[in-house]
């Protein structure tokens, strides 16, 4: 397996160093679909440094409000601060390069590629190699190249947990591994904010485990906010530090776990009926397991 | 796994060939390719530069078609550009070769971007249309800008010159040809080392996820179409010197229709289909002349039949591959390949 | 009336008539596409096919053009047929990109298949449609032409018909808008594929045989279909009204271009017209848009 | 592993031989006439009647006792009428044989040849292609046309048409091809100087095959003439027939490739009056000392195309020009053949063409106006021979 003993000298640059964690906010957005208002006045933010959880039932615009953070949709009003900068006309390439990374639900790799080509991809937009030098391969392009392989080896793969299968192509992975090389892309990108969206979905119990630990490693070794969709109640009240309820488009709770746990709104939107008894101890059971 | 590739950096395990084996078999097949001329006669001399030529051609849509996922059957119209572009740079301006030799490439890279601009919009099949219509405009430029492209008849290319020396046999091409497709096809092999091949990969396999990496979609598709059309370009501009007259009729629909399927055959994706695929698609009518005369003492009439022969088995070619051998000459060769490992060096 | 207008009337009518023959290929598209999905470009081969078919059946086995006519049609059903279950049915599920090689590639056995058999020469149909000209008040139309108009027309209005009311045509349109809730609704949906191919081959083959009728036939015949297929983008894949309308406008287009700014602007126009369709509605005038889910 | 291996030796091994044997030259003593003839395609109906000719005026010249005792030789193969396979063909044969006189199947493979007939300057060629540019011996010093080139045979048709009707408009309706876009500058200039009135230009686009808008233009501009260029058959009894129709005068004329009476033989009635120029005689025509018509008519019982004539006389003029340089003892080679082809002067072609001929530069500039009878199935001449050097 390769593995470099002596670091070359021209590795280091500017580059190198990480940039600190970024807030971010969303302020009144409002989303239409034709008629259709799917967001309507959502406003919440996630602090640097920390981890918010965005849930909410089936349907109730968790993911239309990602789709508006990494600019896939245009809001209809409102605006999105990505470390107070008004990101809200940006088009999604250049949201990447001002560090906002993310996830998909349904896993969005490339699968004609292996996974070591996949994690650097997340790398392209802090990259210069131009269309000269990369057909020659000259200089630059090799170094560039080289000090990525090392970064994506050496901090990514190893701290993923991935060496074993990072040649293989990604259609051949088992879910949970997807999704662990999704998250390796994000890291890739260098993010000051990381969006997942339903890190967990589909895992069995020892996955979850493994992609929680992975979360708050990312939070506490590389100093990344996260803002995440989940579904899983478990994982959201255990790393979270900061929840956001959405319903029909709209915000009904937001603030820390315990809090909104013990929020009615949020039990009636779960339930359909206002027994705040009930849900809680719903929501602690799965705490607890 | 192969056992026994451990490497001492990353930047060897970087390179291109990472195994001993793969290290040896290059050199003996560049070995070939330098002896080859001094093996053939005139009419496998022309042929291997025909062959070339193609490779590089079929090279520069792998990158669009294959590697980015847009599909073009106007790809012979950019081979047009450069060709006319060479052959007027070479009569009216009388500039050295290699620069009208970049120039042509240069130029089909524009057109390439302009007609690129519709896939902004469109993807897949309309792209594919679009493409068509695009190759139906410039054929019709071609024929009434008759002020730059000699009308109906076209430009006469005179022989390709490098200081002073006349290359005009297929023996002397050859040495101007076979260097400059080893060049393209490297550079071809570099880009996908690159963040820039990676991004076309991302493209093709989901658009929209690359987006949110990083990667501006107009400026990587603009940007796969015109190295597409400057490999094409560049091909035509060397056609143009071998075939040394340029005419309307020169690069025909089929001839686009001709490279897709060549990438098809050799397995879209892969450098090394495009290469296979120029050069089984470019020798096999050849072959097939070989086999009518074998069998034309047991066949009455069987040179008469040639031609429409060629014509069903190039369709047959196209929907057996894709329906039994779907990626192609590149699947194939893995496979012989993977059978035989380290063969010679190990066994 | 003034010359110039009854020119311009006859050079549109003229139009017309070429534009329903552009129509009917273009609903052989449309046929196939909306079932399967499938851009078959074999369908210009097919149009090609069937002239050879009509040729071989009045010339060669010196049928009368009433018997060729029906077998010309059948031939071109079966061949699409055939095609259906053998090569395309293999092939679902694939890249659609991939699909429309296998019939670019299926285009080629065609026309090498019609030229082992009848050789590549242009060869003339025997004449069943009278030459008397027409006149329509002042203004002259070629018969050949007006029978081609009145064929496609009623072909198509039958279609239409036929997809609103027939349970085949709710079950092909079924399948179209949702092959999987097809499927559930008990709808035979490979029967539904197969016919598509069927009814579509058969059209092209009779469009052929129109065609061959009008201006002979050759191997290269099927360069038609090309036009045709402008006509389904510019009208719309799926839509067999977008094909009505949009194969007589290219009609009406390619007619006027080539009398006011000569033949050699035909397929420019023609051609830069798709692009600007394209740009300004890439699904078509009539097609559906389908919207790209992440 | 051991198989495989040795398979892969034979393999390297079969392929050098092949190489090799390949490379070298034949032994050679037959005079080799190559082709690149177009036996399958679009004008496989053309290829295979001139092979027919050519075939057999070299059994004819072989049966006389050959050149000099050296029996020629026709070395061809089939292009499928596209430049690339003609080109293939090309460098197929010439590196297997021995070859000095060669006939090419198109203007592109003409075109696209002539620079290598000037490097290799070894042979002549001829062809197909009466295309307007080749008939230039500076620029295409080894090419030569047997007959007429596409500008002449327009010239003939317009020489007639003055003579018949001083003043007629004519409509010229052409291909947008090359080859159908080759006569049209020059003929506009000669009807003027003629002084005959162009009223109308038809540009069809390639495969076109609805002609009624065309026929409307007609019918304004209601020519005299009209000079269709570029096509085999198809558009032109469409044109005829709608014209008839429409009760138009208009007469309808063709060049050389549209001129066989076969091909109008189909059409019927309607190709009744059809005209056009042609540079030979017809199988059937009846003529005054034409031995060679006779011997053909001996060889082939059936009637033979107009292309088997156009390869015939090809053969013929090849054969002479080699025989005209053995005879001085020269050097088979472009320029020694092409010089002595030029020598032909006042040439008898044995009934052929209907004028001793001359062969001053890359054309004969000599034709014919015929006529298509519909009822005798049959091209009738209308005009005399007409030479418009």
């Amino acid at each position: 397996m390769p593995k470099s003993t002596t670091p070359s000298p021209h590795l280091v640059s500017a580059q190198d160093t990480w940039d600190a964690p970024a807030g971010l906010s969303v302020e009144d957005v409002t989303l239409r679909f034709g008629g259709i208002k799917a967001l309507s006045g959502v406003t919440f933010s996630a602090q640097p440094g920390s981890i918010t959880a965005v849930i909410g039932p089936n349907g109730a615009g968790k993911t239309s409000v990602f789709n508006c953070i990494s600019g896939f949709y245009r809001p209809s009003s409102g605006r999105i601060m990505l470390d107070g900068q008004d990101v809200t006309r940006l088009r999604p390439p250049r949201r990447a390069t001002l560090g906002m990374a993310r996830s998909f639900q349904n896993i969005a790799l490339f699968r004609g590629m292996t996974v070591l080509d996949n994690i650097k991809l997340g790398r392209h937009g802090h990259m210069k190699t131009n269309l000269l030098q990369a057909f020659f391969y000259a200089g630059p392009a090799a170094r560039e190249e080289e000090a990525l392989r090392r970064e994506v080896e050496e901090r990514i793969i190893d701290f993923l947990e991935i060496d074993h299968i990072r040649n293989m192509p990604v259609s051949v992975l088992s879910y949970g591994l997807q999704k662990r090389v999704e998250l390796a892309r994000a890291l890739a990108m260098r993010p000051r904010i990381l969006l997942l969206d339903e890190p967990v979905a589909g895992m069995n119990r020892e996955e979850t485990e493994d992609m929680a630990r992975f979360i708050l490693d990312v939070k506490e070794e590389w100093g990344v906010t996260i803002l995440m969709v989940e579904h899983d109640m478990g994982l959201v009240m255990d790393i979270s530090d900061h929840v956001t309820v959405l319903n029909f488009g709209q915000v009904i709770a937001s603030g820390k776990p315990a809090e909104v746990q013990a929020d009615p709104q949020v039990a009636a939107a779960y339930l359909g009926s206002g027994d705040p008894a009930a849900l809680m101890k719903r929501l602690a059971a799965e705490g607890a397991t | 796994m192969i056992i026994g590739t451990a490497k001492e950096s990353y930047r060897a395990d970087e390179a291109l060939l990472t195994t001993q084996p793969q290290r040896v078999w290059m050199a003996i097949f560049l070995a070939a390719l330098v002896a080859l001329p001094f093996a053939l006669n005139d009419y496998w001399l022309y042929l291997a530069c025909l062959v070339a030529i193609n490779v590089t051609a079929a090279t520069g849509l792998n990158i669009l078609t294959g590697f980015t996922g847009l599909v073009s059957l106007g790809h012979a119209a950019f081979m047009a550009v450069g060709a006319y572009t060479v052959a007027w740079a070479e009569t009216r301006l009388g500039t050295p070769f290699f620069i009208n030799l970049i120039a042509g490439g240069l130029v089909a890279a524009a057109f390439g971007i302009l007609v690129g601009l519709p896939s902004l919009r469109v993807k897949g099949l309309y792209l594919a249309i679009a493409t068509i219509a695009a190759s139906f405009i410039l054929h019709f430029c071609f024929i009434h800008f008759d002020g730059i492209t000699g009308g109906a008849t076209g430009i006469n290319v005179p022989p390709l010159s490098i200081f002073g020396i006349e290359l005009a046999t297929y023996f002397r091409l050859y040495w101007v040809i076979m260097p400059i497709t080893a060049v393209m096809v490297l550079g071809a092999a570099n880009l996908f080392r690159t963040r820039i091949g990676r991004a076309f990969i991302a493209i093709r396999d989901r658009d929209i996820s690359a987006e949110v990496l990083g990667i501006p979609l107009l400026r990587y598709k603009l940007m796969s179409f015109s190295i597409a059309s400057f490999y094409a370009g560049m091909a035509g501009g060397l056609w143009a010197y071998f075939f040394r007259v340029v005419t309307p009729e020169s690069f025909p629909l089929l001839t686009s229709i001709f490279l897709l399927a060549a990438i098809i055959v050799g397995g879209m994706g892969a450098i090394i289909g495009g290469i296979a695929g120029a050069i089984f698609m470019t020798l096999a009518p050849e072959l097939l002349r070989f086999g009518m005369e074998w069998i034309s003492p047991l066949v009455p009439n069987a040179g008469a039949l040639l031609s429409p022969v060629r014509t069903v088995v190039f369709g047959a070619l196209i929907v057996g591959f894709l329906i039994f051998e779907p990626q192609g000459l590149a699947e194939i060769i893995q496979r012989i390949r993977r059978y035989f490992r380290l063969w010679p060096f190990r066994t | 009336m003034s010359g110039d207008l009854l020119f311009f009337i006859e050079i549109s009518l003229a139009g017309l008539g070429s534009g329903a023959l552009l129509a009917l290929t273009a609903l052989a598209f449309v046929l196939i596409y909306k079932a399967t999905r499938v851009v078959n470009l074999a369908v210009s081969e097919v149009l090609m096919l069937g002239g050879y078919l009509f040729f071989a059946f009045a010339a060669g086995l010196g049928l009368s053009a009433w018997v060729a006519l029906p077998l010309s049609i059948l031939g071109g059903g079966l061949l699409g047929g055939i095609v259906e279950r053998g090569v395309i049915r293999p092939m679902l599920g694939e890249n659609p990109i991939s699909v429309f090689m296998v019939t670019v590639g299926l285009g080629s056995i065609l026309v090498g298949m019609a030229e082992l058999i009848w050789g590549a020469e242009p060869k003339s149909l025997p004449a069943f449609i009278s030459t008397t000209p027409l006149f329509l008040g002042e203004a002259y139309v070629s018969r050949k032409i007006a029978v081609a108009f009145v064929v496609a027309g009623v072909t198509i209005s039958v279609f239409l018909a036929l997809f609103r009311f027939w349970r085949g045509g709710v079950a092909l349109r079924a399948t179209a808008t949702d092959q999987a809730a097809a499927y559930s609704c008990g709808i035979n949906v490979p029967g539904v594929f197969s016919v598509a191919w069927i009814v579509g081959c058969a059209t092209a083959a009779g469009a052929g045989v129109l065609l061959g009728a009008i201006g002979g036939i050759s191997t290269t015949m099927g360069v038609f279909g090309l036009s045709a297929l402008v006509v389904v983008i510019v009208g719309g894949l799926d839509s067999i009204l977008g094909a009505l309308i949009g194969g007589l406008a290219l009609g009406l287009i390619q007619s006027w271009a080539s009398t006011y700014l000569g033949g050699e602007y035909t397929s420019v126009v023609t051609f830069g017209l798709l692009i600007v369709a394209m740009m300004i509605r890439p699904y078509g005038l009539f097609g559906t848009h389908e919207i790209e889910r992440l | 592993m051991k198989t495989t291996r040795r398979m892969a030796m034979g393999l390297l091994a079969g392929a050098a031989s092949l190489g090799l044997s390949m490379g070298a030259a034949q032994a050679q003593e037959d005079i080799v006439i190559g082709g690149s003839l177009p036996m399958t395609g679009v004008f496989a109906f053309a290829g295979i009647s001139i092979e027919a000719g050519m075939s057999d005026y070299i059994k004819l010249v072989n049966d006389a006792g050959g050149i000099d005792g050296k029996m020629v030789r026709l070395a061809y193969e089939d292009t499928g009428y596209k430049v690339d396979q003609s080109v293939a063909v090309f460098n197929k044969l010439t590196s297997q044989e021995e070859i000095h006189l060669y006939y090419g199947d198109s203007t592109g493979f003409a075109k696209t040849i002539a620079p290598e007939l000037v490097r290799k300057g070894s042979m002549i060629m001829g062809g197909a292609s009466f295309a307007s540019e080749l008939n230039n011996p500076e620029a295409y010093p080894y090419a030569f046309i047997p007959g007429p080139d596409y500008t002449e045979m327009v010239n003939i048709l317009l020489e007639y048409i003055a003579k018949e009707k001083p003043g007629a408009s004519i409509a010229l309706i052409n291909s947008d091809t090359e080859f159908g876009r080759d006569p049209i500058a020059a003929a506009k200039a000669r009807a003027a100087e003629l002084g005959l009135d162009v009223v109308l230009e038809i540009i069809t686009p390639p495969g076109s095959v609805d002609v009624s808008t065309e026929v409307l233009k007609l019918r304004r501009a209601r020519p005299d003439y009209a000079i269709s260029h570029g096509y085999i058959l198809a558009p032109q009894p469409e044109f005829m027939s709608q014209a008839k129709a429409l009760g138009l005068e208009t007469k309808f004329m063709g060049t050389f490739w549209s001129m066989d009476s076969s091909l109008w033989k189909t059409v019927g009635e309607t190709a009744d009056g059809y005209m056009g120029v042609m540079p030979y005689r017809y199988y059937y025509d009846d003529a005054d000392n034409a031995p060679m018509l006779d011997k053909i008519r001996e060889m082939r019982p059936e009637y033979q195309s107009t292309g088997y004539m156009q390869g015939f006389l090809s053969a013929m003029l090849m054969v002479e020009s080699a025989k005209r340089v053995l005879a001085e003892g020269k050097e088979m080679n472009g320029a020694n053949l092409k010089a002595a082809m030029n020598t032909i002067k006042d040439f008898d072609t044995g009934g052929i063409m209907g004028l001793p001929i001359s062969m001053p530069g890359n054309s004969i500039p000599v034709g014919r106006v015929y006529q298509f009878s519909a009822a005798e199935g049959k091209m009738l001449p209308v005009s005399d021979w007409i030479n418009v050097e």
